[in-house]
């Protein structure tokens, strides 16, 4: 067998941010194979510097709109790390049900969008407006909901508006809460519908060992915005010891760093959350686990898609849960903080380190800023969930290749760009932050 | 929240219809419109009507053609912005709306026996044209017909055939200048403030209607108030913008009057001395 | 009809919740930081009785901040005038602001009168609540002489403690009370105490600024050039904020929005402010009130000469909005005083 | 009538205003309607190098952003600047805050070599734009509002009024009430005032007004001793690659 393929995917579509995947066989031996990652840098870190650590969240939310919360969620959480700042219950609260959002709105977008056109053989979900009008319906009727609840809740979803460091400058009223809730159970014949639709699809089998991260704790809680660092190879560290585990390093070829812990690369992301903490799913999201037969381990890259849409189950029924207790309880609108006047003094500033690791969408991102005692940033660094998968990416793509040689070279370089798409990728946030530890060339 | 249709508004507009449409000089073009209902706009010399392109907007324009034309009316448009660039793309047989006439136009009655001195700048020969023609029409009503026009250059030069007819009317006094000439132009050249002086006029008896660009006002005036016509024997047509066309939205307020209701027709008398006026 | 009725405050919960049963309901509600804001209430409990002149006045009922006047249809080539309105009580309504819309009144029933309005107004009940006191140092209500009612109002309620007296002025005033059983003939008593608290403010209100009510006309009309209005131009904004607020404001544009099928749509009018660059801008870039000292002369003379001239009434009806939300702290009575300063 | 063939670009940017597209709903059948969209890399594998509208989100950091945005603006018959980053350089505009050499070297260390980079420019300041849509994010409504224009071929202006008009309309509490500074009164309006709306102040995501008061604007933080740092801070985040006009037209004056 002796075959050449030159697979070069150039802009990478249906992932957020630049991506090429490049792919080179010569003599039936694979050469070449890697991820490259060309989003012009935009150089947060370095416009970090200088900024007070108040204005961390807005600025460091502009990193990746699709996963604006989650940049907010793990900005707020080092800053306030870094200020020595606890923040009250009901905030925490409120913070999960804003993580639960951005968790279903995202994997709402890429199962649907990004993803299916794939598994159903056409180029976008464009074709599916016609062939499959109902689905592309349910799918953009399921973003708006999300959509629309990130919008009562903290103004907007890309970007959001009211989450800070503190709290929140506004908190939802009770017809708010009563909205919210009857638009998120109003959601739950569209998700039972994607799950039936799942059960249909077929994925391609691939399966390698690989270490999979992502936060633990001991409590009943599945961790999203606090727990410890864990891995499936037993790994557990504090969150202030990161850089342990990602062990960053630059590769040429992509302005993303890369990473590996114990092994040679890791996986974060569902799949990741769903191998560590399957017990600590909401019932719902276990029984659609079993409906979809996914068990942990499970090792196919390509099941990830899967495991978003068990979270997907997951973050829909704890979001209701969480409601109905903030419905119950009353929020305490005293709590309700004044932008700026933090910034003159409310939260007293002091020099200091602060760590954020908070389960966004694709995985584990990291947030730390160092500030000084005017609370003004003298360095920072984030470590981007797909930035951590890269390595990982490349390490599957080198196993899958040889397997599928013998298929056509479209087809092979369709598997590619499915198994890049299905770690959700989000591109644009991992080029912006470059820091830590550079390997030379 | 409910919503009602009405039958009666202020801002229902009457369908009407294009009968010819071209371009006069590069930036105006001239309209013939109809009102689809058959009737006359039956307005006054120097009112205007609000012209409506659904979707687009509204903008105010003067009726240039005299009332004596019933059938129809005329409407000279500079291209300048949202609406009047929508305007320039249609062509006879295409639909508008308007709605007016509005505003007061120049007081006929009192003008009727008397001399007239006409000073027209630029696009103010639009409006302008509307009593000329008018004053023309039943010429054996009036005294003595100045007629001043200016403009830039030849080529801006409006109406050129009709205004080649009062040239050669023996009833009618009239000059015509422009800022810049070309090698063919034969007339005046120089700023329409020039030609005042050389008027041969009554001031007693005289009434001056002036329409022309904000900044000719002012120098025109002057040589006019030298030629002593009294302040209330004044006539001035001012344009401002104009979003409702009946005295309500505030946009085309000077002092206690609104521009398009109570104007656009001042007399000097009574806006001199008004800042914002002139 | 009786002129004069009482109401147990304890029962006002009763009479609103009543209201609120069959139609909308109105009220000024709290905002923080000392804002209060007319909204939709169910109870009387959502309401603050002592409340400081609203962020917007209750104006916004009556010509609201954006409502359509006609819808097309292009293919058609129809064009439907429309009336938006809703029906309404509006409780709490200080006399200031009844003035205020007098004022629009005044304007919109001018000839050709302006239907929307003046049937959107035939929608709205009033009910009026007198200020026993300043509502703070903003206020200029009794030069312009609204610190007592001066009518248009249905209703018109006076906390005299424990109970309301309710100045019953209209029938439409005489259904809302014959709605509700709470509402007792107002005995000597009560009307001897409303007396005593006219009489009480007549001490406590005093003219704000150094000119009498009559000489403020006069004095506008000798400050066109006045220096005061260089003044202004350093210090406004132009963010328009004080015609937003200011209850006799009532300039608009009109704007065309079509629908996502580009085929149908609507034109509406929008609350406009003559404080911004483009409003009386023309074709040609001729701005007739390009500077800020302009634009905000404009305004004054709007409020204190040229409604004058026209209705033979001030436009300002001192509620203090314009000075308590300018950011530049621009001030109404320090411009009156600053002008009358000059022109002595 | 033929559907007009839209693509989305993006440059330096977040991506988040292209995800504000898909944020629409089943509206976002509606507008699909009207166009025909033929490259929109965040959601679709098709590729097209035929389009009449450009929409263009992100701002030029590199010599090679330049090089595209001009072959860009030489297919299309429209370009639409969609977003701050596009239209006023936006956020990343606060690399312009610092030497250029010496941001490279933070966050590159050794590997600076490697990336490229040149002062953040707004689009306009590269090829001409023919519609703005401002915001960060985009607010849907106006998007919907200027893709109409496009449609129609009529302009889009842009208000040329405050944020505070429209956040008077909404009542809120103004910021400077509750002692806080605001860019609200020079920034100009169109977003709704959405984040006053939502208990944050006005960053001046949309640029500031074509005549903002200077003066006045000092007045008030003398009033309220707001040390001038803190605004020209503020102003910074999004509108710092405005310098570079001024600039070019001193150099031009
Ligand atoms: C009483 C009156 C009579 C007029 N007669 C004629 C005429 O016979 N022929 C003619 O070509 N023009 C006439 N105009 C001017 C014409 O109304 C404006 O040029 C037109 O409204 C501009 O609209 P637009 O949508 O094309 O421009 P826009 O795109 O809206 O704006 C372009 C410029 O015009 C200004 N403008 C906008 N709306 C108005 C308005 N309603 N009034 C004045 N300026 C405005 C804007 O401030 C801007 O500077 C008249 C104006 C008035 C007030
Ligand atoms: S001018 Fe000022 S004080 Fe007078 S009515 Fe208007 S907002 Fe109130
Ligand atoms: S909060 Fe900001 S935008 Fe709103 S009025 Fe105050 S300054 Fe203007
Ligand atoms: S309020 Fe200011 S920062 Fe917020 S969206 Fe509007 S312009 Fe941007």
């Amino acid at each position: 067998m002796s075959k050449n393929i030159k697979v070069n995917v150039e802009y990478l579509t249906r992932v957020e941010g630049h991506g090429n995947i490049v792919v080179n066989v010569k003599n039936g031996v694979l050469e070449e194979c890697r991820l490259e990652i060309i989003e012009p840098p935009r150089f947060f870190e370095g416009m970090l510097r200088g900024r007070s650590i108040f204005e961390a969240q807005h600025i460091t939310s502009r990193i990746c709109g699709i996963c604006a919360c989650g940049h907010t969620l793990a900005s707020i959480q080092a800053a306030e790390d870094a200020l020595g700042f606890s923040p009250s219950e009901q905030t925490i609260k409120l913070r999960k049900f804003l993580l639960h959002m951005e968790n279903l709105d995202s994997h709402i977008l890429h199962i649907y969008l990004l993803v299916a056109p794939d598994l159903l053989g056409v180029k976008s979900f464009v074709p599916l407006i016609e062939t499959h009008n109902a689905v592309v319906r349910r799918a953009l009727r399921m973003k708006k909901i999300c959509n629309d609840v990130c919008d009562i809740l903290v103004g907007r979803h890309v970007h959001p508006i009211s989450c800070i460091v503190g709290g929140f400058t506004k908190l939802p009223r009770e017809k708010d809460l009563d909205r919210m809730l009857n638009l998120l159970i109003g959601l739950r014949p569209d998700m039972e519908a994607t799950l039936e639709l799942a059960k249909t699809l077929k994925f391609p089998q691939f399966n390698r060992e690989t270490e999979y991260v992502g936060l633990v704790n001991d409590d009943g809680e599945y961790p999203m915005l606090s727990g410890n660092l864990g891995s499936t190879d037993g790994l557990r560290m504090d969150k202030k010891e990161y850089r342990k585990l990602t062990n960053e390093f630059v590769v040429s070829h992509s302005s993303a760093k890369h990473t590996k812990a114990t092994r040679e690369s890791y996986a974060v992301g569902a799949l990741a959350r769903f191998n560590l903490n399957y017990d600590k799913l909401q019932t719902k999201a276990k029984e659609a686990a079993k409906a979809l037969g996914m068990k942990p381990i499970v090792t196919n890259p390509y099941l990830n898609t899967v495991a978003q849409l068990i979270e997907c189950v997951h973050s829909l029924e704890d979001s209701i849960q969480i409601l109905q207790e903030l419905k119950d309880k009353g929020l305490d609108y005293a709590q309700e903080i004044v932008v700026g006047l933090n910034e003159r003094g409310n939260i007293p500033v002091k020099a200091g380190i602060g760590f954020g690791a908070v389960e966004v969408p694709r995985g584990i991102l990291f947030h730390e800023y160092e500030i000084d005692g005017k609370g003004k940033i003298v360095n920072a660094n984030c470590v981007i969930p797909t930035g951590q998968n890269c390595n990982n990416i490349e390490h599957d793509m080198k196993a899958l290749v040889p397997q599928i040689l013998e298929k056509s070279q479209e087809e092979i370089t369709l598997l590619m760009e499915m198994l890049v798409r299905a770690y959700d990728p989000c591109i644009s946030c991992s080029a912006h932050f470059l820091n830590v530890k550079f390997v030379g060339r | 929240m409910k919503q009602v249709e009405l039958r009666e508004s202020e801002y229902i507009t009457m369908p009407a219809k294009i009968l010819e449409a071209r371009m006069m000089t590069t930036q105006e073009k001239y309209f013939k419109i109809a009102l689809e209902s058959g009737a006359s706009l039956d307005h006054d010399p120097g009112q205007f009507v609000m012209v409506s392109l659904l979707g687009i907007g509204e903008a105010p324009i003067s009726i240039s053609s005299s009332p004596t034309k019933r059938s129809y009316f005329e409407l000279v448009v500079r291209n300048v912005g949202k609406v009047t660039n929508a305007l320039h793309k249609m062509e006879a047989g295409d639909t508008l709306g308007i709605r007016g006439p509005f505003g007061r136009g120049f007081p006929v009655q009192i003008l009727e026996g008397n001399d007239l001195l006409f000073v027209a700048g630029g696009l103010g020969v639009v409006p302008l044209r509307s009593l000329i023609n008018f004053v023309i029409d039943n010429r054996r009503d009036f005294g003595k017909v100045h007629i001043l026009l200016g403009c830039k250059k030849p080529a801006d030069l409006l109406f050129a055939d009709e205004i080649k007819d009062w040239e050669k009317r023996l009833d009618v006094n009239f000059h015509c200048t422009v800022d810049k000439a070309d090698p063919d132009w034969k007339g005046n050249i120089g700023l329409i403030t020039s030609l005042i002086p050389g008027v041969n006029l009554n001031p007693v008896r005289t009434f001056a209607v002036v329409v022309g660009p904000p900044i000719m006002y002012k120098f025109v005036l002057i040589e006019i108030l030298k030629k002593d016509i009294p302040e209330k024997q004044i006539y001035v047509s001012l344009e401002r913008h104009m979003k409702c066309g009946i005295g309500k939205c505030g946009h085309c307020q000077i002092a206690q009057y609104y521009c398009c209701k109570d104007g656009p027709v001042f007399s000097y008398d009574q806006i001199k001395g008004n800042v914002e006026a002139l | 009809m009786q002129q004069f009725v009482t109401l147990q405050k304890k029962e006002l919960n009763t009479f609103i919740s009543a209201l609120a049963q069959s139609q909308k309901v109105v009220a000024p509600v709290a905002r923080g930081y000392n804002n209060f804001s007319f909204q939709e209430v169910t109870s009387g409990k959502e309401i603050v009785l002592k409340y400081i002149p609203t962020i917007l006045p209750p104006k916004k009922y009556f010509l609201p901040a954006q409502e359509t006047v006609i819808s097309y249809n292009k293919r058609e080539n129809s064009v439907n005038a429309i009336l938006e309105y809703e029906k309404m009580v509006i409780f709490g309504v200080h006399t200031c602001d009844l003035a205020g819309i007098q004022c629009l009144n005044m304007v919109f029933a001018d000839k050709p009168r302006d239907i929307n309005y003046i049937l959107r107004k035939s929608k709205i009940a009033i009910i009026g609540l007198e200020c026993n006191d300043y509502c703070d140092e903003y206020a200029s209500c009794n030069v312009v002489d609204n610190h007592l009612p001066n009518g248009g109002y249905d209703l018109f309620f006076t906390d005299l403690g424990d109970v309301f007296m309710v100045h019953i002025n209209t029938m439409l005033g005489d259904e809302l009370v014959g709605k509700v059983p709470v509402f007792k003939p107002a005995d000597e008593k009560a009307l001897k105490a409303l007396e005593a608290l006219r009489q009480k403010k007549r001490a406590i209100f005093k003219n704000e600024v150094d000119v009498k009510h009559e000489d403020l006309k006069p004095l506008f009309d000798r400050s066109f050039t006045s220096k005061v209005w260089e003044d202004l131009d350093k210090r406004c904004l132009a963010c328009g904020n004080c015609t937003n607020v200011c209850p006799t404001c009532y300039c608009f544009d009109i704007i065309d929005e079509p629908s996502l099928d580009l085929n149908t749509g609507a034109r509406y009018r929008r609350w406009d402010s003559c404080q911004t660059e483009p409003f009386a801008k023309v074709a040609g870039n001729e701005n007739f009130r390009k500077e800020r000292s302009q634009r905000q002369r404009h305004r004054y003379m709007r409020k204190f000469k040229y409604p004058v001239d026209k209705y033979s009434r001030y436009f300002c009806t001192g509620c203090g909005r314009c000075s308590r939300t300018c950011m530049a702290e621009i001030k109404l009575k320090e411009t009156i005083n600053a002008l009358a300063k000059e022109a002595k | 009538m033929r559907k007009p063939k839209v693509a989305f670009f993006d440059f330096a940017c977040c991506e988040g205003c292209q995800l504000q597209v898909a944020n629409f709903g089943e509206a976002l059948l509606d507008i699909l309607g009207l166009i025909d969209v033929v490259m929109f890399r965040e959601a679709m594998s098709e590729k097209s190098d035929e389009y009449d509208i450009a929409i263009v989100e992100g701002s030029i950091t590199t010599s090679h952003d330049i090089e595209r945005i001009k072959k860009i603006r030489a297919t299309a018959k429209v370009l639409i600047a969609y977003g701050s980053c596009a239209t006023i350089g936006g956020i990343n505009g606060m690399k312009n805050n610092f030497d250029l050499e010496d941001i490279r070297k933070y966050v590159y260390k050794n590997d600076a070599k490697y990336f490229e980079t040149i002062p953040t420019h707004p689009v306009h300041q590269i090829v001409k734009v023919d519609y703005y849509v401002h915001g960060c994010p985009v607010y849907q409504p106006e998007f919907v509002k200027v893709l109409k224009a496009a449609l129609a071929g009529l302009p889009y202006n842009v208000p040329d009024y405050s944020v505070c008009v429209e956040c008077r309309f909404n009542e809120n509490v103004c910021m400077y009430d509750k002692g806080i500074t605001c860019l609200g009164p020079v920034t100009r309006a169109g977003c709704n005032s959405w984040c006053i709306n939502n208990g944050n102040i006005c960053y001046g995501c949309r640029g500031l007004l074509s005549n903002p008061a200077k003066d006045g604007q000092m007045d008030i933080l003398k009033k309220h001793d707001i040390p001038l740092e803190w605004v020209t801070n503020k102003m910074n985040m999004y509108n710092k690659p405005r310098e570079l006009e001024i600039d070019e037209q001193k150099h031009k004056g």
